[in-house]
């Protein structure tokens, strides 16, 4: 019992630090620097010929990320199709 | 070969992905046909680990941008930020691709004959390449987000494989701890990426650490990442997922979890000290990563000589020796505002820290693989019921004395060359640090000792008369570890000069990695 | 080639394992000119236990959780207190997780001021 | 600044979110909820994520309608695809996991199911 | 197994929930969609199949087998789409302006061109045609599993 009542406190410490970290970030719906989108908006026409510019991020600039993102899902699907396997040899449950 | 050497770092992560999609369609054709294809690709893969590691040993950095023109070219036309993900391959990133390539090769050797008569080969072998996979992208990539996307294919591969026995209710309560800590990890990893992006409105760490300015919010950021990443490499006191996920995975993959572990610490370093690097009051650090050190070293030590069961004994043996690690690179944090200290032995302390990862993940890759091996054969886990094992398994008793040898620090074995490095340098930092990580070397021979004796030695049991030796399969998995233990004990320096020196200077200097990408900023 | 150089000084396994071998060989040179004294097969070599019927090979082994009794009686007090925080709940694992991603962060916080 | 701050809310909404998530994860023993508190997690760090890169009056960044004068930034929406498909896919594997479980132990609490210990 | 009035109008669904589902997949360069959504949709559509019928009745029309099959093809497809640009780089986009999918769309608002985004569209149609075997075999498999039988392999 003990041991969770610090932990509520230690979580309300955490969750404060987030909120005022939630201050500090800039002001919602005005985003600071923008370099990085800036470019994409540009140039993803030109550079991918997609009039979306999010699927032009999904599938050109970050590929990797959605090559991954399938990835995942490839690797839960066989994580779910072995472990709801019928297992042949009974091990005794040591 | 030179456009080998180009692409070799994409090609590392995409051929185990296609072997890992493919290995559903080849298993059709049967077990021969998958077998051979596996290690067929695997062979492969580690040419051109070792093809690349030549590279950037003599060349130095190399970066691979996906999708790019050129695949140096990491800056779009003269752009001032990074928009792509990008692959950078430095001395540290070879170097933990080394340790997972030998690793994983070892464990896919040893899991060849062990799966005979279970089900669910196919899927085992895809989640092993998947593992792979994932820690390889781990260790290259220099993109944050796609840093999390990796560590997610890792922490899901590795609980489906933990949970591989599903008649055993104790393996699927080990893969859903894995799961469920890795998770909220990973997605904290997440919030503090979104916070760094917020600010700097880049992605690549390279960047990042270019514009680092070590705001408040950059403060939460690393904690956050901090938090996250000693959970994934079971550091006190977040270390008691781990003898619960290592004490139930199957053979072979137990040392890949442990790699898996690993590699979170490789990203704890990357974060430590390339992307924050000069910014951060590095004694403050240093001292949290020393204290985390000292306390997995002592608590698992002392919990590991308790336990009955041998491959949780392991696992607290692992949480110890981690401890080691990161005293070592701790030292060398506290000391790297300095520059008489980290040149007389801060330097020394980062190679300690950084060869013991290499020498702890194979001999105790090896302990993991032999104590698979008794529960293969008899069927238990608990050194209770053993008793004279060694007469039937000399294969078997043979190895384990090596690796119990070697993570005791008993010379001339690999354990010993980076232990003595810990405790020469820690002397010099804090003599109190040293005599507690020469007491936790002993306790560890101790415990080593004691199931030794209550495992191998004794009488011949009633129960185990007719026990024979493993398969040839797991036998020449096993000797693979054992041949990297004498080797690197026998000779250190070689190893230190060639393969951790330059990891230790990719940490230590964070400006290479920064101008290989930022450097031809207009 | 093979020694390990740090700082100051140096670690060379090949010459250790030398020297292991030579002290090896003088220790069993030295001990091959003791003498003898028990003759094999005589009651000098069985075991004697006070007089009490000797059981059988398979009970005479030491189970593993026999095996530093002394130790773990001595150290009980620290190992109920480290048995405590150990308790195998998934939902404490979490607990230490934000606790210790909190107290870094108040330490990064404070040490930044 | 100060006519920022009632803006700021989605930021905030996303804070209290992790952290009532993160008290559901701590303080509830059956494993279902656990699981759930994990989903929520995910639902705040995406909230974030997609709220980093919204422009005050901005819509979708396609040029199948709108002129990129008013986009909003594309790659904080790619993130969040990635980190949602990511998320389902952990809490199909959890689900699999935990009627795994239920089979074995005949109980959804995670102080009664449990084995490993010490 | 539901009403023979559900099973009507599910049926009657179905063919509407696919087309709309490949639609999302396939407008996915020019519209907010792409394969992901398109897929869910899809398996949207099968989890109302499963709650119509009940799951062995679906089994005999969904095979593992052959959802396996699908799904190892579809991840195939799309890393060999990656792979097709190691000429240059991996992961280039090397169709933009080739015959397949070459248009370039004129800069700023435009009504939109199917033929247009390179490889995006491909690499749509193939992470959709994985994601549709995917969640099918997932949901499928729990079925089956919390309905009793354990799923053979």
């Amino acid at each position: 019992m003990k041991r969770q009542v610090t932990g509520l406190i230690l979580l309300l410490v955490l969750v404060a630090f987030l909120v005022w970290g939630m201050h500090l970030t800039h002001p919602f719906g005005y985003p600071g620097a923008s370099d990085m989108d800036d470019y994409m908006i540009e140039n993803a026409q030109e550079e991918t010929g997609s009039n979306n510019v999010v699927a032009a991020v999904l599938f050109d600039y970050r590929l990797l990320d959605t090559l991954g993102e399938a990835t995942i899902l490839f690797t839960a699907v066989m994580g779910v199709l072995l472990l709801v396997r019928a297992s042949k040899r009974k091990e005794n449950n040591s | 070969m030179d456009s080998l050497i180009t692409h070799s770092p994409a090609l590392i992560v995409a051929l185990p992905l296609v072997a890992a999609f493919a290995i559903p369609l080849i298993s059709r054709a049967g077990y021969r046909a998958r077998s051979t294809f596996s290690l067929v690709i695997f062979g492969l893969v580690t040419f051109l680990v070792a093809v690349l590691a030549v590279d950037v040993h003599s060349v130095g950095i190399r970066v691979y941008t996906f999708g790019a023109t050129a695949a140096e070219l990491a800056l779009p036309g003269g752009y001032m930020v990074p928009v792509r993900i990008m692959f950078q391959v430095d001395g540290m990133s070879i170097f933990m691709g080394i340790i997972i390539t030998t690793v994983t090769l070892a464990a896919l050797i040893y899991s060849l004959h062990f799966l005979k008569g279970q089900t669910g080969q196919v899927r085992f072998y895809s989640l092993m390449m998947l593992l792979y996979t994932g820690m390889m992208g781990l260790a290259f990539t220099g993109d944050m987000f796609n840093l999390f996307v990796f560590l997610e294919i890792a922490s899901i591969a590795g609980a489906g494989l933990a949970a591989y026995r599903t008649n055993m209710a104790d393996a699927l309560e080990g893969g859903f701890k894995y799961i469920v800590i890795s998770a909220v990890s990973a997605l904290m990893v997440l919030f503090a990426i979104g916070i760094l992006y917020s600010q700097y409105n880049v992605l690549s760490i390279a960047a990042l650490a270019n514009y680092m300015q070590y705001t408040t919010l950059d403060m939460i950021a690393l904690g956050l990442l901090g938090g996250a990443f000693v959970m994934k490499l079971a550091g006190v006191p977040l270390h008691m997922w781990a003898p619960d996920t290592y004490t139930v995975a199957p053979a072979g993959t137990t040392p890949m979890i442990l790699a898996a572990s690993y590699t979170s610490m490789y990203v704890l370093y990357r974060i430590t000290f390339t992307l924050y690097g000069v910014h951060i009051d590095s004694t403050a650090i240093g001292w949290i990563v020393i204290v985390v050190g000292v306390l997995s070293m002592f608590i698992g030590v002392m919990m590991a000589v308790h336990q009955t069961d041998i491959k949780r004994m392991m696992a607290y043996h692992a949480i110890s020796q981690g401890g080691y690690m990161l005293l070592g690179v701790g030292v060398g944090l506290a000391v790297l505002a300095n520059p008489v200290a980290l040149a007389s032995y801060g330097r020394d302390a980062i190679n300690g820290g950084v060869f013991h990862i290499i020498n702890h993940v194979f001999y105790k890759a090896l302990l993991f693989m032999t104590a698979e091996a008794i529960f293969f054969r008899i069927g238990t886990r608990d050194t209770n019921k053993m008793g004279g094992l060694a007469r039937n398994m000399k294969w078997t008793a043979a190895f384990y004395i090596i690796g119990a040898l070697a993570i005791s620090g008993i010379p001339p074995l690999n354990g010993f060359a980076s232990k003595l490095l810990i405790y020469e340098t820690v002397l010099q930092f804090n003599p109190v640090l040293a005599v507690i990580a020469m007491f936790v070397s002993l306790v560890t021979l101790a415990s080593f000792a004691k199931v030794f004796y209550s495992a191998f030695t004794g009488p011949e049991m009633p129960a185990y008369r007719e026990v024979r030796e493993v398969p040839k399969s797991m036998i020449i998995g096993m000797a693979i570890l054992a041949a990297c233990v004498i080797f690197f004990g026998i000779f250190p320096g070689l190893i230190v000069d060639n393969i951790v020196a330059p990891a230790t200077e990719a940490l230590i200097n964070q400006a290479p990695y920064i101008n290989a990408v930022m450097g031809a900023v207009p | 080639m093979s020694a390990l150089t740090y700082g100051y000084a140096v670690w060379a396994p090949i010459i250790w394992i030398i020297a292991t071998v030579v002290i090896g060989i003088m220790v069993l040179i030295w001990r091959s000119r003791g003498q003898k004294s028990y003759k094999k097969g005589t009651a000098q070599t069985d075991i004697f236990l006070s007089g009490m019927k000797v059981p059988p090979e398979e009970q005479r082994h030491v189970k593993a959780a026999n095996i530093y009794w002394g130790f773990f009686e001595s150290l009980k007090g620290l190992y109920n207190a480290m048995m405590k925080p150990h308790t195998g709940i998934v939902n404490d694992y979490i607990i230490w997780l934000v606790a210790v991603s909190a107290v870094t962060i108040l330490i990064l916080v404070l040490a930044s001021l | 600044m100060t006519e920022h701050i009632p803006l700021d809310f989605p930021f905030l909404a996303a804070a209290l979110l992790m952290g009532i998530s993160f008290y559901i994860i701590i303080f509830k023993k059956n494993l279902i909820k656990l699981i759930m508190g994990v989903a929520m997690l995910a639902a705040g760090v995406n909230l974030f994520l997609v709220a980093l890169g919204y422009r005050a009056g901005g819509g979708a960044p396609i040029y199948t309608g709108i002129p990129k004068e008013t986009m909003v930034l594309p790659v904080p929406q790619a993130l969040t695809l990635t980190s949602i498909v990511i998320n389902v896919a952990v809490l199909a594997l959890m689900l699999t996991m935990v009627i795994r479980i239920y089979r074995h132990t005949g109980s959804l609490d995670s102080e009664k199911s449990r084995k490993l210990k010490g | 197994m539901l009403s023979k009035i559900v099973r009507t109008v599910t049926n009657g669904f179905m063919p509407i929930i696919i087309i709309f589902g490949l639609y999302i997949i396939a407008h996915g360069h020019l519209t907010p969609g792409g394969g992901f959504q398109g897929g869910a949709v899809v398996v949207s559509g099968v989890v109302m199949l499963l709650v119509a019928f009940n799951s062995q009745e679906l089994k005999k029309s969904l095979r593992e087998r052959v959802l396996s099959i699908m799904e190892s093809s579809g991840a195939l497809i799309f890393i060999g789409l990656a792979f097709a640009g190691i000429g240059t780089v991996f992961a280039y986009n090397l169709l933009v302006g080739s015959p397949i999918f070459g248009h370039i769309p004129p800069t700023g608002p435009n009504p939109g061109d199917i033929w247009t985004g390179g490889v995006i569209p491909l690499m749509n149609f193939a992470v959709g045609l994985k994601v549709i075997a995917g969640l099918s075999a997932v949901v499928l498999a729990l079925a089956l599993f919390s309905s009793g039988e354990e799923v053979e392999e």
